[in-house]
């Protein structure tokens, strides 16, 4: 059948993607460079469910963890070993134009700063901020203007999570709130326009930023590395993200990286096995390695070892 | 000119429709001045913004078309590439038993450390380069010793020798070089480290490192392991096989039903029924093309995916109905009198549309074709969903091979996170994708003029 | 590619049985000097080729359509009672089945049966292909024999071939709508999956966008609670919106480009500036996209600054503009042919009256040409309105209902995109609505262009 | 010549060329104040082409060029300072083929005045209106109808409502090229009547080539042949006793 | 009708409607081998229109619908088993503007017999192409030029050559619509001696709007008025002494 490996999904995850790839077309002579594509986690794995054979692809990326009705679905589709190999993980930064302000953030600064309502002296009211220094006086007199990501990307999902659920559960009014209701309150955005939804790429964050001086726009780490001449960094609660830290574990905003791969295809499509294991050996994804120059945060040596004899055994969910 | 003409008009007698029609002139010839003004206003203004544009696209992306590199001779060293001797062929072996045999060296090949031919032959220009060996490498792209091994594969009578070899050095320093990061920036957050952003003003003032016309932009496939590398060879190919499949497949099969539905069908519901869906077609976001073709062509006639051949099939699709409406459109302007002339002379209706109509309307197919063919190199989000919308590290050879295509290519380019390298390079993929699309332009507008001039 | 290597041998016997029919006519012709052969030689040759070709090819349609099918059926047969009555079960087994006689591997062991059954499928598929191979070669041989036998001198061949043509032309045609029941049939299934999650009434209606990240089957405790809100009403706004702007942009500058090219210009600067304005139509429009975002946006806010208004760099305004520049062409090339036609005559009588060539244009030609220009403008508006990539960079992407161009708005071809093609889960609301916004989007433009169809004859049918 | 008769028009050593082909040959010719005067000759003569450089049409066509002088009420029309759009508004024309706005009946009408601003108030305009169409003949057809388009009419019913779009603007002169070719017997004994009347108020150059309707409408008759005007001259003259032979091969119906 | 002259072709009740609007009101006639017989009538009566009946090219027009029959040599030509390929090949037809194929002289006339097939040698093709232009007298003009374009020649020229194309497949009728109406004088005599020559082996059905010339070239005339067929008969007949008031008001020039 088909002779190259077919890899699709989240557009985080094809820059790492694509450096193993050509790494690995460039150490095995017998194999053909696999072929990455984009599309989304949800595009990866809808194209990696729809069935098994040579028309289908062999390995999905993505962001997040696969949703057990995309399992189901896979399922019912014939595919049936979804072989799960997490990579390692992906920082995420509020970063600003290095001619702006310096920020030390908080999340409940974050969560005040895109709150359509906030907790006033015990009573919600709407969004009154639009600088900065009037939500602390630490933090640069400066128009508030965010970049967020899109709510199609996972990032979002991250963000949402770690910053603005974690900055609005610091309320006492908010945690009176049922369970339910907290999340709806606290992640209600405000609409005058401060906020923006960027559902492409970080460039298009980088591009608004250029625009307008005093956005402040969330990027992925390793994007901010290549880009350290225009953009600089905040802290998140006093941390400086950087790749130690996050390993570590003080700095509150990363996710964990995978991909799929189909279990049937292994020993058909030439190479998926070794793929797989080239992806996540530790000369490509350990400390020091490609893919840490490229911005991703590798696996502790054990978690990556666990992770090397799940595809060897082949474990599928 | 109104006043002269009072003068002249003076002694004679007008009636007063005339003096009524005479006052209204000058405020006539005023609008008219006025109407005229504004439309070469809008003409000129779409003129600026056309060179506006381009102005802007070229500005950025011509300097990529040179890159920096640095001239090293390189000593193929027996004492690290040690590696046993080229396999060939033997007669009483089958050629997959060849193979083998030949795969092994190939991965022996791959063992050898080539990035020490490039950093000895580095120290060799570099003085200071023994205090920051783990710096050296960090001049030259990382890509370049996969062509030093190449040049093993292809040759391994080259060990032992020294060659002088032109090799591109890492993207950071061609940007460092050509002044596209802020120079004055503090250390932090600068790609280089100092003494790495030393060499390079070094060797680029003693000449070692020069701004050379870079082929690798056209020879090379994309590459994100060694950006510096990353080329458009593969991204062109694809482009170029789309194309042509839009071109042999699109524009004959929109002429064959522009043919039908101009001059066979009958006019009624049905046909009314078919040009408003035509229409509609061309108003269907190209990405819901994409849905279509990873449904039709590759769900259900198995073709491959990532393939310019489904590309190709799918932007047909979204080709066609721009072909057809402007293939009626000529086709309706050809007179009546010469169809006439040859049914009169026994020629069938079929005869008398290919012998007659169609070599006439070949001028304006061709436009036809051309609009449609280059709306269809400039798709990227069809691609998407049929997997056209890839990192592919190789040169297709033949449309069915993964390949990906310009457009995409511009996009993946304008996503890197390297701006300062990746924001010329984007603009440079497009200078090359409106290179390809004005001469597609120029040669239907060139054949146009031939056959019209022909009669 | 067998398949190729088919179709290489199908072209070759045409040729082959085309020489065979040019013979043949020949000796037909040779032997009745009296009668004159009805059709050319080369009619009868190509028809003849025809014959051993097409039925052929007929059969390898059909059986490549209708033998999958047949396959499976004997295989059920072959199956175990206790599999075959259970349709669930029977799905997942011919998958597995398939799989192991394809070489791909499957979960668990494989048991006998499925061993048995995969060797057989694979044998059948064999024997089905070599059957199919002896078919055509019968078939093709047959045909190629009756046509060559066929041949007199009343055989009306080119009558025979036109038809033959003609139906490739109609096909031809028909792909057009095939693709349309293809597109609506991609979408219907998943749309109509969408419509289980969210009720009609508030997609349609709904007056908030805000579908969050897919939540579907997520544990509780992360992002639960409410599912978002599909309300398709600001897209749509926004869509007519930037379509809007769009079109105040290109519709003077397209229409007078057109009017001085075509009445003022000399044929010269016609020549020249009509194919570079073209060009603008075919810069990829990603290109537009930055162009908007990076020059045009900071432009037009500090113009806004400039005037006190708040204008947004990214806002509806912004991709309008740009993708009225865009379609600049769509309407200045077309509309300049439509001016062009327009009789001559009309224009000698309103000269002849004594009125100037702008109140000729503007009274007489362009209401004579209107119902052309209308078709002109609609087909830039349906590009505006399909147009997606200008607008994910520039419009600012926030879904808001709001008729003010100096917002920053969203539009259906953009969300299309982004549900599709995020980190969402496929099988929730979230990327199923893509779906159904592609769905609503094309019954929008095809009603667009149906209303223009009938104001377009109305015109015509008035002044004809 | 008479020399009690008003001269309207002068034309001396007129010559046309179209690119390089000469179309017209050096004409002189006069046209006098309320007469019909009637162009005759084969197809080609260049009766058109000089029937246009009347009222300047010829400047519309590119190609076209024309030299010598022709002066209406003694000023040379083709003086570079002379407003055309003036001239136009002096020297209407009605063409061959009937070819209606695509307007309503009283647009079309309406739309010379209103261009020249001859109408200042609406009712004015209704007056031109009326007044052009009852001249036209063509007032009690259409006068419950005026809204509708005047590309609905019959041919001859167009044709009159062109010749009433011309009168509405006053001119001095009417040009008609071919009225009645592309009309049916009926519509054509109409405009012919029209045009006995007009020549009351209007001088009328006309290009035909049926010869009867020649004879029977005009006062006097222009021969034209390979660009060269034969001879011109009283009509009856012209039909009965031609002065050159080419004329009386071509009335007697020799070719052509 | 002459009992002793062969019938070529006969029409009867043919009615022609154009969508609703009926064209053709019945009309019975018979065309004679070897005749020249000529149309007359006012505009719009339907003498195009009939004309074209006589090798359905009326088929060309969508809207167009024929009753009645007309058959050509005893065999109705509206059957529709009959290939009217073969019909057009056999009555060939000249249209009012002179129609050449943007192609060289040699290929306008060479295109029908290769349609058809008549020529298996380029030697023979070379003959056709020049024994019909000798017939259409167009050959000593254009021998040197054959492999110019056919539309480069003169509004003469070209109808010569139309007329060459025609003959050039043998037909047995010719149908000719005004074929001189674009022509000048001398372009005119020509086609009109070439007219009378051809009758000696063709069949020529001719429309002209010019009385002289039906009466110079034609043996038989039929006068349609109105979409009816008013009289036919004999050329002198017709014009000295027509049976009907109808023809005696149109051939005085009384209208049209
Ligand atoms: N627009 C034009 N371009 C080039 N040549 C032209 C043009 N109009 C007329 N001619 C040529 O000028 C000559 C005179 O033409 P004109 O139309 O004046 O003839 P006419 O006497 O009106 O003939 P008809 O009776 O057919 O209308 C002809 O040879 C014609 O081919
Ligand atoms: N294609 C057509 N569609 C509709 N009506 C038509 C068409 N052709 C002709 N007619 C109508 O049929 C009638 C007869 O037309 P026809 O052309 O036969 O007249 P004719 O005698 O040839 O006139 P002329 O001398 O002007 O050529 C006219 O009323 C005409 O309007
Ligand atoms: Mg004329
Ligand atoms: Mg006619």
């Amino acid at each position: 059948a088909r002779d190259t490996i077919q890899v699709a999904g989240s557009s985080t995850v094809l820059p790492f993607s694509s450096v193993a790839a050509e790494e690995f077309g460039n150490n095995f002579a017998q194999f053909r460079t696999p072929v990455v594509g984009s599309g989304g986690s949800g595009g990866g794995l809808r194209q990696f469910c729809q069935g098994v054979g040579a028309n289908t692809i062999d390995v999905a990326n993505s962001s997040r963890p696969i949703r057990p009705n995309e399992l189901a679905n896979c399922k019912q589709n014939g595919v049936n070993q979804v072989i799960e190999v997490q990579i390692g993980y992906d920082g995420i930064v509020f970063a600003s134009r290095v001619d702006a302000g310096d920020f030390h953030l908080k999340p409940e600064h974050v969560f005040m700063a895109q709150a359509a309502q906030v907790p006033q002296n015990g009573q919600m009211v709407a969004n009154p901020f639009t600088r900065w220094n009037q939500i602390d006086s630490s933090l640069p007199n400066q128009e508030i203007v965010l970049a967020i990501p899109g709510s199609n990307h996972g990032t979002r999902e991250v963000y949402e999570e770690n910053v603005i659920l974690a900055g609005c559960n610091t309320f006492p009014e908010v945690q009176a709130m049922e369970r339910s209701e907290r999340n709806n309150f606290c992640l209600a955005m405000r609409t005058d326009g401060r906020m923006i939804e960027i559902a492409g790429d970080y460039t298009e964050t980088l591009a608004r930023l250029q625009a307008q001086r005093d956005a402040i726009g969330v990027f992925g780490l390793s994007f901010y590395e290549s880009n350290r001449d225009r953009i600089k960094v905040a802290t998140v609660s006093g941390v400086v993200p950087t790749i130690d830290n996050i390993i570590e574990g003080t700095y509150p905003v990363s996710r964990p990286l995978f991909f799929y791969v189909k279990g049937e295809h292994i020993g058909v499509i030439p190479g998926l096995q070794e793929f797989a294991e080239f992806f996540v050996s530790e000369g490509n994804a350990g400390f020091g390695s490609p893919l840490e120059e490229a911005g991703l945060i590798p696996l502790s040596d054990s978690e990556r070892a666990k992770v090397l004899q799940t595809i060897r055994n082949r474990t599928a969910l | 000119m109104s006043n002269q003409t009072d003068t002249t008009s003076q002694p004679m007698l007008k009636s007063a429709v005339q003096q009524k029609v005479q006052a209204s002139l000058s405020r006539r010839h005023r609008q008219e001045r006025l109407f005229k003004f504004t439309g070469l206003t809008a003409v000129m203004i779409s003129l600026a913004l056309v060179a506006m544009l381009f102005i802007n696209i070229f500005s950025k992306g011509l300097p990529a078309f040179w890159q920096t590199s640095i001239t090293l001779d390189i000593y193929f060293d027996p004492a690290i590439i040690q590696i046993s001797e080229k396999p060939v062929q033997r007669a009483d072996e089958s050629s997959n038993e060849f193979r083998e045999r030949f795969l092994a060296w190939q991965g022996e090949l791959g063992m050898i450390n080539f990035n020490r031919l490039i950093s000895d032959s580095l120290m060799q220009v570099l003085p200071d380069a023994d205090q920051h060996r783990r710096q050296i490498l960090r001049v030259v792209t990382s890509g370049e010793r996969f062509a030093l091994r190449d040049m093993v594969k292809d040759d391994p009578s080259i060990i032992g020798q020294t060659k002088r070899l032109n090799l591109l050095t890492d993207a950071n320093i061609d940007v460092w070089l050509k002044g596209n990061i802020d120079r004055s920036l503090p250390d932090h957050q600068q790609q280089l480290s100092p003494v790495v952003q030393k060499w390079a003003d070094d060797l680029y003032a003693s000449g070692i490192i020069k701004n050379r016309f870079s082929f690798a932009l056209f020879m090379n496939p994309d590459s994100r392991s060694s950006l510096a590398s990353a080329g458009l060879a593969g991204a062109f190919m694809g482009s170029l096989f789309m194309m042509l499949i839009v071109m042999f497949l699109a524009v004959p099969m929109g002429v064959a039903a522009a043919i039908y539905l101009e001059e066979f069908a009958p006019k009624n519901k049905i046909t009314d029924l078919v040009e408003v869906n035509i229409n509609n077609l061309a108003a269907v976001p190209s990405i819901v093309f994409g849905l279509l073709g990873a449904a039709v062509f590759i769900g259900w006639f198995n073709l491959p995916i990532s393939a310019p051949m489904v590309g190709g099939l799918v932007l047909s699709l979204m080709t066609l109905p721009t072909v057809i409406i402007a293939t009626r459109s000529t086709l309706k302007a050809i007179p009546p009198s010469i169809r006439q002339a040859a049914l009169g002379l026994g020629a069938s209706k079929m005869q008398t549309i290919f012998h007659h109509v169609l070599p006439l309307a070949f001028p304006g197919i061709l436009t036809a074709s051309i609009l449609g063919v280059a709306q269809a190199l400039g798709e990227a989000a069809p691609l998407l969903l049929i997997g056209m919308k890839s990192f592919v590290a190789t040169v297709p050879t033949s449309p069915f091979e993964q390949s990906t295509a310009l457009p995409v290519q511009i996009f993946l380019w304008q996503g890197n996170e390297l701006r300062n390298f990746f924001e010329a390079r984007t603009s440079a993929a497009i200078i090359v994708l409106l290179t390809m699309m004005i001469s597609l332009n120029g040669i239907a507008i060139w054949l146009r003029k031939k056959f019209e001039q022909r009669w | 590619m067998s398949n190729l290597t088919l179709m290489i041998v199908l072209l070759a016997l045409l040729a082959i049985a085309y020489q065979l029919g040019l013979v043949r006519t020949r000796q037909v012709a040779g032997q009745n000097p009296a009668q004159r052969m009805h059709s050319r030689p080369h009619h009868y040759g190509v028809l003849v080729g025809l014959w051993a070709v097409l039925p052929a090819f007929f059969i390898f349609l059909l059986w490549s359509w209708g033998s999958p099918w047949a396959i499976d059926q004997l295989l059920i047969a072959q199956l175990p009672e206790s599999i075959t009555s259970d349709n669930q079960e029977l799905r997942v087994a011919l998958r597995r089945i398939g799989n192991l006689a394809s070489n791909f591997g499957v979960v668990s062991e494989a048991a006998d049966w499925e061993l048995q059954a995969a060797a057989f499928l694979a044998e059948t598929r064999q024997l089905s292909s070599g059957l199919m191979l002896a078919l055509m070669a019968a078939v093709s041989a047959a045909g190629l024999l009756y046509g060559y036998r066929r041949i007199s001198p009343l055989q009306r061949a080119r009558n025979q071939i036109e038809k033959v043509v003609k139906a490739a032309l109609v096909l031809c045609s028909t792909v057009a709508i095939l693709t349309t029941i293809g597109i609506v049939l991609s979408m219907v299934g998943e749309s109509l999956r969408f419509f289980s999650f969210v009720s009609p009434m508030d997609f349609f209606f709904g007056t908030t966008w805000n579908p969050r990240f897919s939540t579907s089957g997520v544990a509780e405790g992360s992002l639960t609670g409410s599912q978002g809100s599909f309300g398709m009403l600001p897209l749509l706004a926004g869509t007519f919106l930037i379509a809007a702007i769009a079109m105040v942009v290109a519709i003077p500058l397209g229409l007078l480009a057109a009017i001085y090219l075509s009445e003022y210009a000399s044929p010269k600067l016609r020549a020249t500036a009509k194919p570079i304005i073209e060009v603008l139509a075919g810069i990829p429009t990603i290109v537009y996209g930055f162009f908007a975002l990076v020059t045009v946006g900071p432009f037009l806010s500090d113009l806004g600054d400039f005037f006190g208004l708040d204008i947004r760099a990214t806002s509806a305004l912004t991709a309008g503009v740009v993708m009225g520049i865009m379609i600049i062409p769509f309407i200045s090339s077309l509309s300049d042919d439509i001016i062009t036609q327009v009789p001559k005559s009309l224009r000698d009588g309103s000269l002849g009256l004594g009125a100037t060539k702008s109140e000729t244009i503007r009274k007489v030609v362009l209401p004579a040409a209107l119902p052309g220009i209308v078709g002109a403008i609609l087909l830039a508006a349906s590009r505006a309105i399909g147009e997606t990539m200008i607008v994910v960079l520039a419009a600012g992407n926030s879904p808001s209902l709001t008729a003010n161009p100096f917002e920053a708005v969203s539009t259906m071809t953009v969300t299309i995109v982004n549900q599709l093609t995020g980190d969402n889960d496929f099988s929730s609301p979230q990327s199923l609505v893509a779906f159904a916004l592609g769905l609503t989007l094309f019954v929008i433009t095809l009603l667009l262009n149906v209303v223009a169809l009938v104001i377009v004859r109305k015109y015509r049918e008035q002044y004809e | 010549m008479n020399q009690q008769t008003e001269l309207k028009m002068k034309a001396r050593d007129v010559k046309v060329y179209y690119g390089n082909d000469q179309a017209i040959k050096g004409i002189d010719m006069d046209v006098v104040k309320n007469e019909v005067l009637a162009f005759i000759g084969p197809s080609g003569c260049g009766k058109s082409t000089f029937l246009r450089c009347l009222n300047r049409m010829n400047d519309t066509i590119d190609i076209c060029r024309v030299t010598g002088t022709i002066e209406l009420d003694g000023q040379n029309m083709y003086d570079p300072s002379l407003d055309v759009v003036q001239l136009r508004a002096q020297v209407g024309m009605v063409f061959q083929k009937p070819n209606p706005f695509p307007k309503s009946i009283y647009d079309n009408i309406a739309y010379g005045p209103k261009l020249h601003g001859l109408a200042s108030k609406k009712s004015d305009l209704d007056d031109i209106v009326e007044s052009s169409l009852q001249k036209a003949g063509l007032w009690n057809e259409v006068k419950d109808r005026l809204d509708q388009p005047g590309t609905g009419l019959s041919g001859g019913q167009q044709q009159r409502l062109c010749i009433a779009r011309t009168i509405a603007v006053s001119p001095e002169v009417i040009l008609m090229d071919e009225p009645c070719s592309a009309l049916d017997p009926i519509a054509t004994s109409i405009i012919e009547e029209l045009i006995d009347e007009l020549k009351a108020n209007f001088t009328i150059v006309m290009v035909t080539h049926n010869m009867q309707q020649a004879a029977r409408v005009s006062d006097r008759t222009a021969f034209f042949h390979l660009g060269e005007l034969v001879e011109v001259g009283a009509t009856n003259e012209v039909f009965t006793n031609p002065k050159h032979k080419r004329t009386e091969d071509y009335i007697t119906g020799r070719y052509g």
